[in-house]
């Protein structure tokens, strides 16, 4: 299957279901952090980034992840120009 | 080979069978698998479920649940469709298909086919309720159970 | 509760499931079986499939098969079509529909109907290959052991 | 389930699929022979009856039999006016 790479030097990161309701985001553009270099690395940063934020991302988060529309854990690598994805849990089917 | 659709109208259970059978003589069975939004038997009723999802990478799940189970048993056609947006009570959410020789594989897959699904593509249900009231659907541990079922048997 | 039929013409999907599903909001699945006549691989291919049954036995032992899915999951529906005399390669013979409220019930139970349908219900195969020659089809020791599975979770 | 049962005193024999085609026979109605009491006495009276009847029910025989539309083993009784089928294993769905 081919990669899907956002177009740039940043990161572009989606939120789905009560975690966009609740960060009140879609979608947003960040340059890439100095201190991110995994998926844990970017969960650490987005705890930082307040109370909210915190709650969301902070100890045993109940928020997924997908890097470039795959599933990613917190060992997976985050680089410049990456779609990066958080969610609840997946419910369709 | 699979067919593979994100949608949000409805789908015809009869025609997607057909149109994976059409001109086949190989296929012994086809099993299916038919979700539909239920109204919920507690105090507050579901008026209407919003499905929301992740374009792009949803495709690109659904394909590869699709390949998956292409590679575990010999599969002579297979689709998967699922809705997204609004949809009423009563109203179907998600259509698999999976023909084979013969039915064991076909309705193995099928299972299959559904538990991935639930586990792996990035679907989102919202219950909006009667009372005006609304809530995300929550996973079920029963679903991760249920999947995890075919990662044992890898 | 169960819809049961024996018939030569075809019957339709789409149509079978929407019966079986108009108007209600209990239903979360639909499990599905349907059977085709294979033209088979070897050297002779099958040029016709001729479906013989025992009128009145047929019926009474498919209300039966219905009843004791019905006993063993909890079911909002339940569907069985079985074709009789000349078929097709391509052509459907037979059609099973479970509906429940979750999958996993709707699934099994499909499953299970098409297993013991297949050891339990008066219909007997002759194949009339391309060739002219003619077979009656064996019973295979899988359906057997697939319906044995059945009775050792009873 | 309403109880299925022949008019008559006799009994009523039907032939299905393959034995149908070996013997010739797709019914009859036949008296009650006296030796039999149980389906496997009828089995063996069956196979009484010449070449073609003896190769379908003697011995380890691969015909089944179902009385007034139920499957019966050999144990099962027969009694005047019952519907017998006998046929091979099933081969539907």
């Amino acid at each position: 299957m081919s990669e899907v790479r956002a177009a740039g030097s940043g990161l572009h990161l989606l939120y789905f279901a009560w975690l966009r309701e609740r960060l009140g985001t879609t979608e947003e553009r960040v340059d890439l952090p100095a201190s991110v270099r995994t998926v844990a690395d970017l969960f650490a940063w987005q705890a930082g980034r307040g109370p909210t934020y915190r709650a969301a991302f902070a100890g045993p988060s109940r928020v997924r992840c997908a890097v470039n529309q795959d599933f990613a854990g917190g060992d997976a690598p985050v680089r410049p120009g990456d779609e990066i994805a958080f969610f609840p849990p997946v419910t369709g089917g | 080979m699979a067919t593979v659709r994100v949608q949000a109208g409805p789908f015809d259970v009869g025609a997607e069978t057909a149109a994976l059978t059409a001109g086949r003589t190989d296929i012994g069975g086809i099993g299916c698998f038919l979700g539909t939004v239920r109204a919920g038997s507690g105090e507050r009723r579901v008026a209407a479920m919003h499905l929301e999802h992740y374009p792009g990478m949803t495709e690109r799940a659904m394909q590869r649940i699709a390949a998956e189970a292409e590679r575990r048993w010999e599969l002579l056609g297979c689709t998967l469709i699922h809705r997204t947006g609004p949809l009423a009570p009563g109203e179907p959410i998600v259509l698999v298909l999976a023909a084979a020789a013969h039915r064991q594989p076909a309705l193995a897959a099928t299972e299959f086919l559904i538990d991935w699904l639930k586990t792996r593509a990035p679907f989102w249900k919202k219950e909006i309720f009667d009372d005006g009231t609304e809530a995300w659907v929550e996973a079920h541990d029963a679903d991760d159970t249920a999947a995890a079922r075919w990662r044992e048997r890898d």
